[in-house]
């Protein structure tokens, strides 16, 4: 739903400039146009996976408990991906995501920390999580920022490290969360909906506005549109850059909330790998990963798409391997859909026959 | 059972078709032998069995993704669910909602944090699978008081590998023996071969080596071969039958491996069956499947190999 | 060459509507025309960059189908594009010969490489060129060279040259032009583009003039032609009076910039000066001089390592550009592209880019309010087409230009810093921004000008410095200086 | 068609334009200038290692059979890093190599694979690993360059989709390599070294002299520092692109024989997590990730790094957790390291300050 008017490629599709940029080439306007008609694809996309659930798994598939089991499955991956779509739309990469967020649950469920929380209040988990986050966030950013450091390394070193300090903090034992209030607020529905699913939606309506209606996601996209423009026209493209980080490692922390309360313990195993299917999910979405576009909507149906995916394979006991070779390959197709319906999108809307 | 007085029906009762019961099982990414070897076992065993319908969601090593999966099979409302967790307390909570939901869970391997999460627990022994390593090589090195021993541990951030290290330094420690030299591996031939080639080169004098698993150890004895090393024994774990052969062949440096039976899916899906049919363990009196199986690490030599070679994994 | 009826049409514009165009052999045949008039598209389409929608391309005679860069070339049509089109990470040798390097088997011949781009240099005039410099440490103006060389390196019998002197200085032009007449000497074709009409009557043959997508004029011979007339063919009126006149500056008017002392060590040596309110600096020299460097060392966009920048009376923090914003100073930079614009953001976006914070409460921004700030510099600059969400980069090189300046007057700050204002503009658009900060000086604003074109900082600025290799030669009123004046002063100081 | 030009961003070097690349902004592409004294931090980095390896563990770890170790252990990561250090240099991104390694080993320890080579040579093992490292390549390729898929996508499914199939194939099995005179050949020494050794010295070798030597490499370098030119200059962008990724897959061919030759072993599970090994040793050797600059020398000083990290974490038997946070330290130094070099070099050669 976003409002990021895109594309350099786009427009001037270079023949495979693509092997960098996903060769989308809408400049869709606004919600009507580009980014709509990419969305559009993504829920085709989405619509097809839900068909072939509900052929092969009759209405089981449709039960609102399904639905609900998807959901909550896409919630803690799907936060992550939010946060990362603004480092992304800035043009830069958060490998550590998933590494930050296994920390987070380590520390929020040190013996240490849940007797403060049981003292107290359950909130100051809450408090160690989002902080744990945010700082490792912080010195991703300023290595990247002020180091100059690459971000692909330098999150991939904090990647390394962040487990390695969880494993540490945690002596490699499986941290059981026992405050009741915590797991309680955790576990509840909230009008029959859970409220893992409740804090992803928020999250996510929270990221859209914050990427399309305010100067913090106006000057994100500005960065990955042109940051030595940016950084001329007077914006403070450094510390914009360490707050991009910072906030990608603050969602992580939410994410490692969520995660503790699902599966009531904190280990530095959570969140393995997850780097790799949060970016899957953004870029699947129509995020650019040079940057200068971004859409949380896109990134909201891309975790859909892949928790579908999932679902439907377990619902028809599909062979781990098939599934694995089926993912690849509908990863693929998802992605050319999206872009033939930017591109009949931009066909329609200026007669202008494709150049491939 | 409408009778008031229960009895043990299994001994003539079990083997027996009764009514199709619907048997969910989720487990760890097969991303090791010993995993795939765990899958493959349970799958075959459901397959003996006219009566079962199996279901087998995707293998991973993501907390989060087992969950949904165990949801989806209480959506579904099996009748049973084995479940082999990434973490035993990361899918507490959702077992705990399947017994609460009616379906009871057999829990495999790795042991969940509430004893009211599962029907049944089994489990290979861990900590006594150190402990047989430590002990064979304690009889071993006897007249070596001041033996080098090494370690190749497995997924070192696993608790399981811990139980593992745990079991075999105490046994080591009764012996007067300590771990000299320890690298950690992850289960696979490739993260063998390279923890054990590094840990060669650290160590230019071992008298005994433990290596936590098997499939692994294709990779540890290809090292050792590699660095033309001879000059200790090995004890492996697991007990996979490319193991098994190369004990039996005489040859090799690796003398002995301590099993951590593959079977413990399969024995949870036999388990699982007899629970959502109401029956009980033939060999038991007991009317009722045990709460708790723990199954024995037994050390496997040339001398007894014929013995274990047939029910061995292949990795 | 013969080009007949040409048509090409991208998303909503219709950037060719049947354009026809004869190259005769050893001729050089100028093309003129206004910003976005269609030029680089005919010549894109003539080297096989974009395909015709409709029309014919005649080679030799002969119907020709040109479906890719690699056709045209084999046909022997080489092209300079407009916008660099080399390599940063190729030596010199190795980008002059992309695409036909010397070799056997694929592997290179890197001695005869860098002997042949040697002597090629040698041709352009650019001997002292190592061809095992990597082009990416080239200025843009040496890097024009490369390009150049590249084009002679085929074999070819008709050169198109889209603006290839916007980012020379008039020494390198005459250079330039002496290759021109070496080569059509040879026979060749060439095919020249340039804004500049006093460089057209000194080189060019003949002339076609296309507007607004159609030809105009076409094969006109350039000594028959006056000048006013080549005008109203590209603009369809007259444009009288280049530079609009000069307003006094009030001698009471305060110092809006103060620079004392600024230096940046390995680039210029300390600078001082200072711009009243309502006044223009001009910066003249050569490229490569450093003039770039000083303002953006005054805009904060490099740390100075001596001196100190002031705004009415208010010292600025070094090395900061925001600060340098906040306190009221605007940049207009050298690469309008790279360093100016978000290319595939829309129009009002890049008119509001240092601005859009002031259209917020709390961070959270007020489109319409926005929009509306940048439509009215839109229609006040007359920025063609004038649609806000177009994307910057659909518009034309003089129409980008008023993007930066609007962005600026959306801001209204005391002090601006142009940097190249004209580049790539055509004469009418030239024109009109010469009386746009005309009339912003007069409003007040104290302006530094840096151009290539000599003339055009005289024309313009009150007050020039001349500038040479980071150091200030001399300081004058623009009355009393003439190009030629510059000239011996730049010559003078680097014989020095 | 886009009118972008791509060098501005190296003569105005953004602040932070280095979230993106490497903060490096040398141009130095011959050994003696720039790359040379990127490559000399990199030396530094590997002496310093040496250096504490040195003070720690002492004589042992100069150790001839030592040194072989380090370098048996950095042969395999090597060669696949070297074919993917092309990959990247023309500003692609290849996720895929260490699935394909993994692919490759499984089918040419096959049965059937194996029987054939007993019945004629094990050259037939070596042709079935290149063919199925190839053929992965060939489809990457094509569907980056024809298929328009951002190729971080592309290879993300292939890295999926290759594991799978792998597992399907054998079953999940872990396949015994019985050929006796492949094992011979790969598990020989040749003058004192063992082959793998050899085998990556001369991939290095001649990576090298593909890169900076012949039309290839050239082109390769033009692609990644400007498509669009490089089109324009009459290359044939898209089918280069297609050899590139070819390329990368037959590196990850040869990689696998050599897994099999060191391991007596295929299976699936060989090459896990590779992708983000090599791309690591690549960037911190200097390649840079958004292309147009590509240096084997650093590449092969990356992996050796790296593998010397590993050898004296293990020397001095360091708790594995430590090693990762340690692991994550030294990454970030290295590169700062290196930029420092570069840096100071450029300062020296063009007396031009550089810009923060
Ligand atoms: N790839 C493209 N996509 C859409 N519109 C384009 C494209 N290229 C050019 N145009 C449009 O076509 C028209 C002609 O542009 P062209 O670049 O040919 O002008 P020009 O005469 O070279 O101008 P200038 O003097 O500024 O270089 C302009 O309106 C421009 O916006
Ligand atoms: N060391 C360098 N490495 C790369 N590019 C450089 C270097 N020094 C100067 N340049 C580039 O060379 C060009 C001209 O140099 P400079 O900006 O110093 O001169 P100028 O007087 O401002 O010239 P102009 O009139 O063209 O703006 C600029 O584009 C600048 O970015
Ligand atoms: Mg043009
Ligand atoms: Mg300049």
């Amino acid at each position: 739903m976003s409002e990021q008017k895109t594309p350099v490629a786009e427009r001037h599709p270079a023949p495979a400039s693509s092997h960098i940029a996903p060769g989308g080439r809408t400049p869709g306007r606004n919600l009507l146009h580009g980014s709509g008609a990419r969305s559009l694809g993504l829920v085709i996309a989405l619509a097809a996976l839900v068909a072939i659930g509900l052929i092969t798994s009759g209405e089981r598939f449709l039960a609102v408990e399904n639905i609900l089991t998807i959901l909550r499955h896409a919630s803690i991956i799907g936060v992550i991906s939010i946060g990362i779509t603004f480092v992304i739309t800035a043009g830069g990469i958060d490998l550590s995501v998933g590494s930050v967020m296994g920390l987070t649950t380590v520390v929020a469920s040190l013996a240490s920390v849940q007797l403060a929380a049981t003292q107290s209040t359950w909130l100051v988990m809450v408090l160690v999580a989002l902080l744990v986050g945010g700082i490792a966030g912080l010195v991703n950013g300023v290595i990247i920022a002020y180091g100059n450091v690459v971000a692909f390394i330098a999150t991939l070193a904090m990647l390394v490290a962040a487990r390695g300090l969880a494993e540490l903090i945690s002596g490699r034992r499986t941290l059981i969360v026992n405050n009741g209030d915590f797991l309680d607020f955790m576990r509840a529905d909230f009008l029959g909906v859970p409220v893992l699913v409740w804090i992803f939606a928020l999250v996510a309506a929270a990221g859209w506005f914050l990427l399309n209606r305010t100067t913090f996601g106006r000057r994100t996209v500005a960065i990955g549109g042109n940051l030595e423009a940016s950084r001329l026209a007077g914006v403070k493209v450094k510390r914009h850059l360490v707050y991009l980080y910072v906030l990608a490692g603050l969602a992580a922390g939410i994410a490692g909330l969520m995660m503790m309360g699902r599966t009531t313990a904190g280990t530095s195993t959570h969140g393995l790998l997850y780097e790799l299917d949060a970016i899957a999910a953004v870029v699947v979405g129509g995020t650019l990963l040079i940057g200068g576009r971004g859409t949380i909507m896109g990134t909201v149906l891309g975790v859909l798409i892949f928790s579908t995916l999932t679902n439907v394979f377990t619902q028809n006991n599909m062979d781990t391997s098939v599934q694995a070779l089926a993912k690849g390959l509908i990863i693929v197709v998802a992605v050319l859909l999206q872009q033939r319906f930017a591109a009949r999108n931009e066909r329609r809307a200026t007669a202008k026959p494709l150049k491939v | 059972g409408d009778s008031t007085q229960p009895t043990n029906a299994s001994v003539e009762g079990n083997t027996e078709e009764g009514e199709t019961v619907v048997v969910g099982f989720s487990g760890p990414a097969a991303d090791h032998g010993w995993l795939g070897a765990i899958n493959a076992a349970a799958t075959a065993e459901a397959d003996q069995y006219g009566d079962i319908d199996f279901r087998v969601a995707e293998g991973t090593n993501d907390a989060n993704l087992q969950i949904s999966q165990v949801e989806q099979f209480i959506n579904d409302g099996v009748d049973a669910i084995v479940l082999l967790p990434t973490d035993g307390a990361a899918l507490t909570a959702v077992a705990t909602k399947a017994m609460e939901a009616g379906i009871p869970v057999v829990n495999v391997d790795r042991e969940f944090s509430s004893p009211a999460a599962a029907r049944t627990t089994i489990l290979g022994d861990n900590y006594g699978m150190g402990q047989s390593a430590g002990n064979y090589i304690c009889e071993q090195m006897s007249d070596t008081p001041d033996a080098v021993v090494a370690e190749v541990a497995g997924v070192d951030s696993l608790p399981l590998t811990q139980d593992r290290s745990q079991g075999f330094a105490d046994a080591l420690e009764s012996c007067g023996l300590d771990v000299d030299n320890r690298v950690a591996a992850d289960f696979t031939v490739q993260g063998g071969e390279a923890a054990t080639s590094q840990l060669l080169a650290a160590a230019p004098e071992i008298d005994a080596l433990w290596n936590h698993d098997d499939d692994q150890g294709i990779g540890v004895l290809s090292a050792i071969d590699n660095a033309g090393r001879d000059e200790f024994i090995m004890v492996g774990g697991g007990g996979s039958a490319n193991a098994m052969r190369e004990i039996q062949s005489g040859e090799s440096v690796l003398e002995a491996t301590v099993i951590y039976p593959s079977t413990q899916a399969a024995d949870g899906v036999r388990l699982a069956r007899l629970i959502a049919q109401d029956k009980a363990m033939s060999d038991l009196v007991e009317v009722e499947v045990p709460k708790r199986i723990v199954l024995n690490a037994p050390v496997v030599t040339s001398e007894n190999v014929e013995e274990y070679l047939p029910t061995a994994f292949e990795s | 060459m013969e080009v007949r009826g040409l048509s090409k049409r991208f998303a909503a514009v219709q950037a060719l509507k049947g354009v026809d165009l004869d190259v005769r052999a050893g001729e050089v045949h100028c093309v003129m025309g206004q910003n976005g008039a269609g030029k680089s598209t005919l010549i894109k389409t003539l080297s096989g960059v974009h395909r015709p929608d409709e029309g014919e391309i005649l080679w030799e005679g002969r119907a020709v189908e040109l479906d890719s860069p690699a056709a045209a070339l084999e046909l022997g049509i080489a092209t300079m594009y407009q916008e660099l089109d080399v390599v940063g990470g190729l030596t010199i040798a190795e980008n002059i010969f992309l695409g036909h390097e010397r070799s056997t088997g694929g592997v290179l011949h890197v001695k005869r490489t860098n002997a042949a781009a040697r002597s090629l240099l040698h041709r352009l005039g650019h001997g002292s060129l190592s061809p095992s410099r990597e082009v990416g440490s080239l200025s843009a103006a040496n890097q024009q060279i490369v390009s150049m060389a590249r084009a002679l390196s085929r074999d070819t019998k008709l050169i198109i040259m889209d603006e290839p002197s916007a980012i020379l200085d008039s020494g390198e032009v005459q250079n330039l032009f002496r290759v021109i007449r070496e080569l059509t000497a040879r026979g060749i074709a060439v095919v020249y583009i340039s804004h500049r009409l006093e460089e057209i009557r000194q080189i060019g043959d003949r002339i076609s003039v296309i507007k607004d997508g159609r030809s105009t004029a076409n094969g006109l011979h350039v000594t028959e032609t006056p000048k006013a007339e080549l005008i109203r063919l590209m603009t369809g009126r007259e444009v009288a009076n280049v530079f609009p006149a000069r307003t006094p500056v009030a001698a009471d008017a305060p110092v809006a910039l103060e620079v004392d002392g600024l230096g940046l060590e390995g680039h210029f040596e300390p600078v001082s000066f200072t711009v009243r309110a309502g006044e223009i600096l001009g910066l003249a020299g050569l490229v490569g001089s450093q003039r770039s460097e000083i303002i953006e060392t005054i805009y904060g966009a490099r740390k100075a390592t001596a001196g100190r920048v002031s705004v009415n009376g208010r010292r600025l923090t070094p090395g900061s550009v925001s600060a340098a914003v906040g306190a009221g100073i605007g940049l207009s930079p050298e690469e309008r592209k790279s360093q100016g614009l978000i290319l595939d953001e829309s129009l009002y976006r890049n008119v509001t880019l240092s601005t859009f914070g002031r259209f917020a409460r709390a961070g959270l921004l007020d489109e319409s309010a926005e929009r509306q700030a940048a439509r009215e510099q839109i229609d006040a600059l007359e920025l063609r087409p004038a649609d806000p969400d177009r994307p910057a980069r659909t518009l034309s090189g003089g129409n980008q230009q008023k993007i930066l300046l609007a962005r600026w007057l959306v801001h209204g700050t005391p002090v601006l810093l142009l940097d190249e204002p004209t580049r790539g503009v055509d004469v009418g658009a030239r024109a009109e921004i010469y009386t746009l900060i005309r009339r912003l000086a007069a409003a007040g604003t104290a302006i530094i000008v840096i151009s290539s074109e000599i003339e055009e900082v005289l024309g313009l600025a009150d007050r020039v410095l001349v500038i040479d290799d980071g150091r200030v030669l001399a300081q004058s009123d623009a009355n009393d200086i003439d190009e030629h004046g510059v000239l011996d002063l730049v010559m003078e100081g680097s014989s020095a």
